[in-house]
């Protein structure tokens, strides 16, 4: 295949498929780094801190937490939006990119989808803990029962199980599928014989069959085409979690296509993040390079200045809508008891991304390191506007209420921290954290070693 | 019993070339095992596309079906409650967990059916020719019977002659 | 007109107590069983007593929540004759605590009372009740209750009690020295009686009556302007013009349910008068009364006689009489003598004040008006307040001087509530023979020798005469729990006479009211018939009244000086419609009560003006000391006068039990005195900050509707002009009220209630009402801080316009049972839905505690249980119960009827679903259809002001759907397309804009 | 050797011509004949818009290929850039139309005696000159960038250095922000104002992504009546499939936004959002469900499979309904406020009018492909748009 001379290598170092194994499954070999002790103790810490907190809801009860008669949800569900966006730029990686052919997506979609599944992870624990009668929760489950009742499929929160569930379950199929040929890649280079056996069971007996690429082709291919509107879906559910409902600042109909888009654009942030700091911890600098990065600043770009539009069309409607109760519930935003958390917004997700429109800083890690980070805190707080401002004043003013979290709900956000870096560094030890199989597909056409060689 | 001639490539462009060659003199060509997939490789071996994605589209065809009769019989026949004055055939609110279940089931019926059909799966115990070719190796493997070995030795040429390397014999 | 409007409500009442309560309560065979049970317990403590009581009264009700532990119910061997397990039974009866009365009904189930509803044959109460008559059922299950008789801290027996009495009484007697019997006004007929036999036999006795809130002022000028020292009645509905100084008639000032009664007759508008009532109002703190006036005036109290001096002056002079030489008033006084004079005869003038001067000028005023004979009457009395202030303080001397050799309290509590305690204290040391007669453990317990507990209400007999000619009786609607005795069966048994105290109530009716019946031949009858009733009225008159004498008065008015400098500070010590002046402090329900102005609860504060906040530079919260008075937090209370800052009294309770010792401050050391009377305000007061802060539990922060049109209002004049005045937006919300799907139908019932905002007062009742009806739990001041108190059912307050001197807008906000409810919508588990009867239901089993509904309820009245607040869960660390309500006894008066929510679930308001079911039954039973008026819910049956209507939306001809087609009728946040199943009928004020 | 010059043949001119004749007569017919002023200014407008979106997503598609380097696009860009050649035409037209009287006969907010208190609340916004500065302004950019864009456009061609290449990825994406917020705002000016009480967040992207699919739609048969005419012989069945895959995919974004709009109005039931499906239910059931099955079921059912995608014989007719889908569409989004129940139909007036649009159009998108070579064969990006196979 003809690659134009303009487009820059993925891959660079002149590799070759020997080399490409060796480089990817070197973070899997011998004993971790100091680092990574280090890292797994502060996450695991982290993860103590959740436990408790967890013990504190569950024993005393949510009054646990800062909630009152006004304000039912807060950081609970501000978390779980917040993991479930999150949990959108893996699947959303392997799935949309891989159906626009974007040859960048190799390199990254294996951590990507493996920080999706731990996030969807993180963010189901939520709904889960915010329970008041947590023992009780599998009342959501359609099963037959004596009383013959069963689920309110008009609520969202309903949609909410189904949707997380199956986006759940398929992205971890497809990340599984996408993984099986890698594991046997480990397999086969393991020289110990335990290792060998535990990764020979989980490579299915994988054989590397042109028939079985063939048809592991078609599978990646259709479950890419079922999980794209299965991303969308996920985060539309979500959205519709407030969209449905009648409050002023949750009820709008732009909020399915703004949610996805923000969740992308959250998702892609931790991306970022996350691989910043990988890429360098692993010496992986030469399969996700600057251009996988420009690439992901880029969609940054795209998601953030979407999700800006529909910020300032949510609040132009807030107005042009002459609905009093819309009207204040957006003036309150920006500048009520809440409005820094609004600013923060603000200044998060729509002014920094900007940033980007610069290849300067797009190519500058520390300065896209930074932005990620920005980005992470302020789609966090897009949520916790969105959930707490609009509820804390909504149609009744004789209800109105402030909030303030408390120290168990700090804790269980910190402890999905700890999960998630736990589960995170358990992953680069145990798996490629780049699809190995997919890079060397890619390699002749986007390194830069063959593309000077090459010859149509 | 049979045996196996395999012989590999350490680039995927020679594979094709001389597989075409290879193929070209008669010697059926059982199985390419590559460390990824190679384009054009199936047109070459004249692999049929996968029917997985007729799967898929009846998994999911079932799944939306049981999704929404399901709902629709609970909210219309056996328990039937008024929610906030909302009909009992609720259209619009049966749609998330229509569309879910369409896309769980075909995920799902697909990825089983395409395991089963690839003999893969936990515990799965397929003959693994060689280890490099999850690495950077592209085995071709010829089926050969075991009593011909004036055959063997033809493939065995034609092989070498086509530019592959380490060709070996296995049981 | 009126009266069209709820007879069908009267039907209901006779019918429940006609039925139900053929007998008194102590049905002779379960009395006896009762006895032998209590026989065998060795020791009295409460829990070995609940044990028995729980096997014999088989209180399986106790047992409502699934999560609750399975606990042994043993059904009723041979049933009781009149207990049908999971029947109730209403017992007439008689609320008096000293300071507010009522005619009750008490609903009793499986042997507990659990409800207190009005009673209506009374024609003072009239099936109206407050806050505190519905609260005083808990405090039947205080904790703190004294449980046997004790000696010198010891318990002991009664007979040990009373032999070492009486022979203490004899020696004092032998020596000629003095005892005196303290108690608070007493009204009751029979218990003056045996006051008097005590008094026969211990002829040294004196009998002196102390009130707590004092009247004293107003009895010394009736005694000088008309010769007898009492508190005339009012007739409020016959006044058409009503000026109130400082007097808060609907929520604290003498007998306000009647008076609430009376006021909504003319304040009403719901039969189409066209008429209303106008109602002036002159205080410097922000009363229940104040706020629900046409108009507001601002005074301060140090000005207020000045005021009322002035008025008389003007009038004087407008009829021509000479007028004195005054001081200018402080406010505007020509244009009110004006209206007045046009109501002449149709008027009413009162102030709230204990200063006798004031309270002759009142009378002239009210004189000169011709109030007397139509909207006051003198020849029938209001006997709730008796004490003479300045005998009290005249015996604390007394005591201290060493004069008084025996006391015995009754029923008060001065050790707390006297304004010089310590000095009370330290006289009471000096008694020889101390006893104390209280019901609930309080401080002055502490002081005394013998401890002899009496009666709660509810457990006792006792009749009352609260007005001339109004009797009323109360029976036991239990047996005592504890080990105590009816405190005039102390006193009969220390005088020598040993009957119980029914017989002899029983004997003095035969001697005395027996002779004033007219229908019943036989002693038993009319005994039967009255005990049934709880009432007897005879319709006689106060004779030896003299003709109206003005010199006092016009002495008075010669005399009246400016009583402060302009930049006075005047502090007000009034007290609120919960606890009252401390007796209930002990109540849960009452301390987690918030105030209808200020939406404070659980303690009291320090209301300032915002004008005098920003000058002194205080912020709310922040701790300021009155004249050296113990700290107390800023509360900033618009509407109050510029100068004059508000405590209420009643808190600081110290030895009153869990929730009511240490919340808030006890301010009743700051009450003054003027020449012979207590005196509840003090001007030149100093304000000092203490530094910190404590924090006030107020339940709602918000106080401006922010424009929108969540209450409508208009004025009279609007309203004659165009009934839909105030409400013209509801045109077009209807107009545009398009859905998407039909409306659902309801083919039989669908319920519905409305609300004539007219009509509420906001005096809470209905709080109350719903708390005891529905077990709403009680959260403490730490949970009302977070903002998670439980109440079904609120009253949200507005201020509208200047914040210095605003109006105040009242609405009560329950569920609203919308027929398209947004928060059923959203439940994953089917947990709330709607019957077929349009009720918005909860399964509270179902609920996994999403608080999806209540995000998604725009009126915000759903509940969640963020503890286990009831004892109904089984972790143990869920538990949170700081006022104690989930101790055994407490948990007495839950309605077994409703369930009792665990944590993690939502509760709201369900109409009363359970009283639906059960009128529902009984129709079905009796074969008909229910009738109008037949539900009513707790909180509508307890409303005095009768502002909440309940029925079948279907039945074109029920209340409520007239009330829904008035014109004034509108629905909260209609525009929503929710279809609310509350209507509310606009608030309409008397006044000129 | 292949055909890169496009030229225009009489027949096809005239076939065009004849096109926009009917339009013409329907136009008088419509004055002058039965249907009224109303529903004539209605159809206009329903049509102006409609074909000047055509050409903006002509525009929009060749933009967005640019910023994001695709290569497959560059051998059909010129289609989009022939579209967006509309933009002037149609641009000046609907102007023309505002003030000729169409503004007033459509929109009830310029009428000063129909205000009520809401629609007081907006004339900061909705108000003839600010109506009139917004409009023109956006028009007046789109034009100009347009222009420059194709200028950009035709110097990679002529030059191929990429220099020409960078710029105009630089134009792009200036021309894609500006779109983005000038999209959703002529949306609510043009479209949504005609019911001036009602409004709704997601309505900008809704009439975006409904312009989206009938712009790829369009695409799709403007390449096929050029392949008929036997240019273009260098897009292949791949680059066929690549349309074939955005017919659908876009299919599915409207129906998901139009489920979105609908699910959560539906859902919330509240009367100021309701009336605009009330209103719809009430009087053109039966077309709101038409819509739905064009737009939406057709595609997705008959564009499922590979196959389909990559055969004209399907992608063609579906492309027309889908055409006909998003006609309909801003038929419902148009007709209910502007002419009402009673009024509103389909007739000669209707069907004449849309096709002297499309004679129009198509007039002025083939005239303009004839200006240029039909592949960019030194865009950068050519060679590799060749090579390469789409395996899904």
């Amino acid at each position: 295949m003809y690659v134009s001379p303009i487009r820059e290598p993925l891959i660079k170092g002149g590799k070759d498929y020997s080399q490409v194994t060796k480089d990817i499954m070197a973070p899997m070999a011998g004993k971790p780094s100091i680092y990574w002790y280090v890292g797994i103790a502060i996450s695991g810490g982290a993860l103590l801190f959740g436990a408790w907190a967890t013990f504190v809801t569950v024993y005393y009860g949510i009054g646990s937490w800062g909630l009152n008669k006004t304000i039912g949800w807060a950081w609970d569900i501000t978390n779980f939006v917040w993991w479930v966006g999150i949990g959108h730029a893996g699947t959303f990686i392997s799935a949309i990119l891989l159906l626009f052919r974007q040859k960048w997506r190799t390199s990254i979609n294996r951590s990507a989808e493996a920080m999706t599944l731990i996030a969807i992870a993180c963010a189901g624990f939520f709904p889960l803990i915010h329970m008041g009668r947590i023992v009780l929760g599998f009342f959501i489950f359609p099963y037959p029962n004596t009383r013959e009742l069963w689920v309110n499929f008009n609520s969202p929160l309903l949609w909410d199980v189904f949707a997380l569930t199956t986006y759940f379950l398929v992205s971890l199929i497809f990340w599984y599928v996408g993984l099986i040929p890698d594991i046997g890649t480990v397999r086969d280079k393991a020289k110990n014989k335990i290792r060998k056996a535990i990764y020979g069971f989980l490579s299915f007996g994988w054989t590397g069959s042109a028939k079985h690429w063939s048809r592991h082709e078609t599978v990646s291919l259709i479950l890419a085409g079922l999980a794209a509107p299965l991303v969308l879906s996920v985060h539309t559910i979500v959205s519709f979690d407030f969209a449905t409902s009648v409050i002023p600042g949750w009820h709008t109909t732009i909020f399915p296509p703004y949610f996805v888009s923000g969740a992308v654009f959250s998702g892609f942030a931790m991306v970022l993040t996350l691989l910043i700091v990988t890429r360098k911890a692993l010496n992986l600098e030469q399969y996700i390079t600057k251009v996988h990065i420009e690439s992901m600043t880029k969609i940054i770009i795209l998601t953030g200045s979407i999700v800006g539009i529909a910020y300032i069309t949510e609040f132009f409607m807030a107005w042009y809508s002459g609905v009093e109760y819309e009207q204040y519930a957006f003036m309150n935003r920006a500048f009520g008891p809440y409005a820094w958390a609004y600013w923060i917004m603000m200044t998060c997700n729509v002014i920094t991304p900007q940033l980007f429109w610069f290849k300067k800083i797009r190519t500058n890690l520390v300065a896209v390191f930074i932005i990620s980070i920005f980005v992470n805190i302020g789609m966090w707080f897009e949520r916790f506007v969105i959930i707490v401002t609009s509820l804390h004043r909504d149609y009744l003013p004789s209800s109105w209420t402030m909030y303030t979290p408390t120290m168990a709900e700090v804790g269980l956000y910190v402890g999905t921290f700890g999960l998630f870096f736990t589960l995170f560094m358990v992953f680069i030890r145990v798996f490629p954290v780049i699809a190995i199989a997919e890079v060397k597909s890619v390699l002749k056409s986007s390194s830069d070693e063959k593309k000077h060689t090459h010859h149509e | 019993m049979n045996k196996y001639l395999t012989a590999y490539y350490l680039d995927e462009e020679d594979l094709l070339k001389g597989l075409k060659k290879i193929m070209s003199k008669g010697v059926e060509v059982s199985d390419v095992l590559t460390p990824f997939p190679v384009h054009g490789l199936d047109k070459v071996l004249g692999l049929r596309r996968s029917r997985l994605s007729v799967v898929a589209f009846a998994g999911g065809a079932i799944g939306a079906t049981l999704g929404f009769l399901f709902q629709a019989w609970v909210f219309t026949r056996a328990y039937p409650i008024n929610f906030g004055g909302k009909p009992y055939f609720a259209v619009p609110s049966f749609m998330p967990v229509t569309f879910e279940l369409a896309v769980l089931f075909a995920a799902f019926s697909m990825v089983f059916a395409f395991l089963i059909s690839n003999n893969l799966g936990p515990g799965s115990k397929n003959i693994i020719h060689d280890e490099q070719i999850t690495d950077d190796r592209f085995l071709l493997v010829v089926k050969m019977d075991e009593e011909n070995e004036e055959r063997i030795k033809v493939v065995e040429n034609i092989l070498s002659d086509a530019g592959a390397q380490g060709i070996t014999l296995k049981a | 007109m009126e009266n069209k409007y709820f007879k069908s409500l009267e039907e209901l009442s006779i019918d429940i107590t006609r039925e139900t309560s053929e007998k008194p309560a102590g049905d002779k065979q379960f009395i006896l069983e009762m006895q032998q049970e209590v026989k065998k317990m060795t020791s009295g403590t409460r829990r070995d007593f609940l044990k028995a009581f729980g096997f014999t009264i088989a209180s399986a009700a106790i047992a409502t929540s699934c999560e609750q532990p399975v606990r042994k119910a043993i059904p009723f061997l041979i049933q009781p004759e009149g207990i049908i397990p999971g029947k109730a039974n209403y017992y007439a009866s008689s609320f008096f605590d000293g300071i507010d009365y009522g005619s009750v009904l008490v609903k009793v189930r499986d042997g507990r009372p659990i409800k207190i509803e009005g009673n209506t044959l009374s024609s003072i109460t009239k099936g109206g009740t407050n806050a505190r008559a519905q609260a005083s059922v808990l405090s039947l299950y205080d904790n703190e209750r004294h449980k046997f008789p004790v000696f010198d801290g010891q318990e002991t027996t009664w007979e040990q009690a009373d032999e070492k009495i009486i022979s203490q009484l004899n020696s004092i007697k032998v020596k000629q020295g003095k005892v005196v019997l303290l108690s608070p006004t007493v009204i009751s007929p029979s218990t003056k009686a045996a006051i008097d036999e005590f008094v026969a036999a211990y002829p040294g006795t004196e009998h002196i009556q102390y009130d707590v809130l004092s009247a004293s002022g107003m009895l010394k000028a009736n005694e000088k302007t008309y010769g007898k020292a009492f508190i005339p009645s009012y007739r409020f509905e016959k006044a058409e013009m009503i000026v109130s100084f400082d007097a808060d008639f609907l929520g604290t000032w003498l007998s306000p349910v009647e008076y609430t009664k009376q006021y909504i007759k003319n304040r009403k508008l719901t039969s189409g008068q066209g008429r209303m009532s106008r109602h002036i109002h002159f205080e410097g703190a922000m009363s229940l009364t104040g706020s629900n006036a046409d108009h507001r005036v601002q005074l301060k109290p140090s000005q207020q006689k000045l005021v009322v001096a002035n008025l008389l002056n003007v009038l004087r002079g407008k009829m021509g009489m000479d007028a004195a030489f005054l001081p200018a008033s402080p406010v505007e006084v020509e244009k009110l003598a004006d209206e007045l004079m046009q109501c002449k005869g149709k008027s009413l003038v009162v102030s709230g004040s204990n200063d006798a001067e004031e309270q002759m000028l009142v009378n002239a005023v009210n004189h000169l008006l011709e109030s007397y004979g139509t909207t006051i009457l003198t020849d029938v009395h209001t006997k709730i307040r008796q004490a003479d202030d300045a005998r009290m303080d005249a015996l604390v001397q007394e005591m201290n001087d060493g004069k008084v050799d025996g006391i015995i309290i009754f029923d008060v509590n001065p050790a707390y509530d006297y304004p010089e305690r310590e000095k009370f204290i330290e006289g009471l040391k000096k008694v020889g023979l101390s006893v104390a007669m209280p019901v609930l453990d309080d401080e002055t317990s502490y002081h005394v020798k013998f401890i002899c507990p009496d009666h709660h209400y509810l457990e006792a007999w006792n009749d009352f005469e609260p007005m001339t000619g109004y009797y009323s009786l109360a029976q036991p609607a239990i047996r005592p729990i504890f080990k105590t005795r009816a405190a005039q069966e102390s006193l009969l048994r220390w005088s020598g006479n040993s009957a119980d105290f029914r017989t002899y109530m029983a004997g003095v009716w035969e001697q005395k009211m027996f002779t004033k019946a007219t229908a019943e031949i036989s002693f038993t009858d009319f005994w039967n018939k009255k005990v049934h009733d709880g009432v007897f009225e005879t319709g006689e008159k106060e004779s030896g009244i003299n003709s109206f004498n003005g010199d006092n008065a016009f002495a008075a008015l010669n005399s009246i000086k400016v009583e402060s400098s302009e930049d006075s500070t005047d502090l007000v010590l009034y007290t609120n419609v919960s606890v009252g002046s401390g007796k209930h402090a002990n109540n849960p329900w009452l301390q987690e009560l918030p105030d209808p102005v200020s939406k404070a609860c659980w303690g009291n504060y320090v209301a300032i003006s915002p004008r005098l906040a920003i000058e002194l530079n205080l912020k709310n919260e922040e701790l300021i000391s009155v004249n050296g008075s113990p700290a107390l937090p800023v509360l900033i209370q618009p509407g109050q006068e510029y100068k004059t800052i508000a405590v209420a009294l009643g808190y600081g309770r110290e030895k009153a039990g869990v929730p009511a010792n240490g919340v808030g401050q006890n301010l009743f050391g700051l009450i003054g005195k003027d020449a012979e009377n207590k005196k509840y305000w003090l001007s030149d007061v100093n304000i000092s900050t203490t530094g910190g802060k404590h924090p006030i539990a107020i339940t709602q922060s918000h106080h401006s509707m922010e424009g929108r049109a969540i209450i409508r209002e208009t004025t009279l004049e609007a309203y004659l002009e165009n009934p839909q005045s105030g409400n013209e937006v509801r045109l077009e919300i209807k107009e545009h009220l398009k859905s998407m799907y039909p409306k659902a139908e309801f083919d039989g019932l669908h319920w519905g209630m409305a609300i004539d905002l007219n009509a509420c007062t906001g005096c809470n009742a209905c709080v109350v009402a719903c708390s005891a009806e529905n077990n709403v739990p009680v959260v403490g001041k730490e949970q009302v801080i977070m903002a998670r108190e439980m109440h079904w059912i609120r009253i949200d307050r507005y201020y509208k316009g200047d914040p210095d001197n605003p109006e105040i807008l009242r609405q009560p906000v329950m569920c609203q049972h919308c027929d398209n409810a947004p928060c059923e919508n959203v439940c994953p588990v089917a947990a709330t839905t709607h019957s077929n009867e349009g009720l918005n239901q909860m399964a509270y089993n179902r609920c996994i505690g999403t608080r999806y509904c209540n995000n998604n309820c725009p009126y915000k009245v759903r509940r969640f249980n963020f503890f286990d607040y009831t004892g109904a869960d089984t972790m143990k660390g869920n538990r949170y119960d700081p006022a104690e309500m989930t101790t055994d006894l407490r948990r007495m008066v839950l309605n077994p009827d409703v369930t009792v929510r665990a944590k993690g679930v939502i509760e709201k308001c369900s109409f009363c679903v359970q009283r639906i079911q059960e009128k529902k039954l009984k129709a079905k039973t009796e074969n008909r259809m229910l009738r109008d008026g037949e539900v009513v819910p707790a909180c509508a049956q307890a409303c005095p002001a009768e502002a909440i209507v309940f029925g079948n939306l279907n039945d074109k001809e029920s209340m409520v759907s007239k009330y829904f087609a008035d014109q004034r009728n509108y629905h909260l946040l209609e525009e929503l397309h929710v279809l609310p199943s509350v209507g509310y009928l606009t608030k309409v004020k008397n006044k000129t804009v | 050797m292949e055909k890169l010059t496009f030229k225009l043949t009489k027949k096809t001119i005239t076939v065009f011509v004849v096109m926009i004749a009917i339009g013409l007569i329907a136009l008088l017919y419509g004055v002058f004949g039965g249907p009224g002023p109303e529903r004539v200014a209605a159809n206009l407008l329903l049509n102006n818009y409609y074909f000047l979106s055509l050409g903006l997503i002509g525009l929009f598609f060749v933009t967005v290929h640019a910023i994001s380097e695709s290569a497959w696009h560059t051998s059909v860009g010129r289609i989009g850039e022939a579209m967006a050649a509309f933009i002037p035409v149609g641009g000046a037209l609907i102007l023309l139309f505002f003030v000729l009287g169409g503004l007033h006969a459509v929109f009830e907010w310029t009428h000063e005696d129909h205000l009520d208190a809401i629609l007081l609340k907006k004339t900061p916004y909705l108000n003839e000159p600010f109506f009139y500065i917004r409009s023109v302004l956006f028009i007046g950019v789109w034009a100009v960038m347009a222009h420059y864009i194709r200028k950009v456009s035709l110097q990679v061609d002529h030059n191929g250095d990429i220099k020409y290449f960078n710029r105009l990825r630089t134009l792009s994406a200036v021309f894609i922000v500006f779109y983005a917020l000038s999209s959703v705002v002529t949306s609510w000016d043009w479209l949504m104002s005609i019911d001036a009480h009602w409004f709704s967040t997601l309505y900008g992207w809704y009439v975006f992504s409904s312009m989206l699919a009938s712009g790829v739609a369009m695409i799709i048969i403007v390449l096929y009546i050029l392949k008929r005419m036997g240019y273009m012989e260098h897009v292949n069945v791949e680059h066929l499939h690549d349309l074939g895959k955005y017919l659908f995919g876009f299919s599915i974004f409207w129906a998901y936004l139009w489920y979105s709009q609908y699910m959560l109005i539906w859902y919330a039931n509240i009367p100021e959002e309701t009336v605009y499906f009330y209103e719809r239910h009430k009087n053109f059931e039966g077309i709101f469900y038409v819509n739905l099955i064009l737009g939406f079921l057709i595609p997705f059912f008959a564009l499922m499979t590979r196959k389909s995608k990559r055969t004209f014989s399907v992608l063609i007719p579906v492309s027309v309904i889908v055409i006909i889908a998003h006609w309909v569409d801003l038929y419902l989004l148009i007709m209910p406020g502007a002419v009402g129940g009673e009024k509103s139909g389909i007739g000669l007036l209707e069907v004449g009018l849309t096709i002297g649009f499309i004679g129009l159009f198509l007039l002025v998108t083939f005239w303009t492909l004839t200006k240029a070579p039909l592949a960019s064969k030194k865009h950068p990006l050519y060679k590799e748009s060749l090579d390469y196979h789409t395996n899904y």
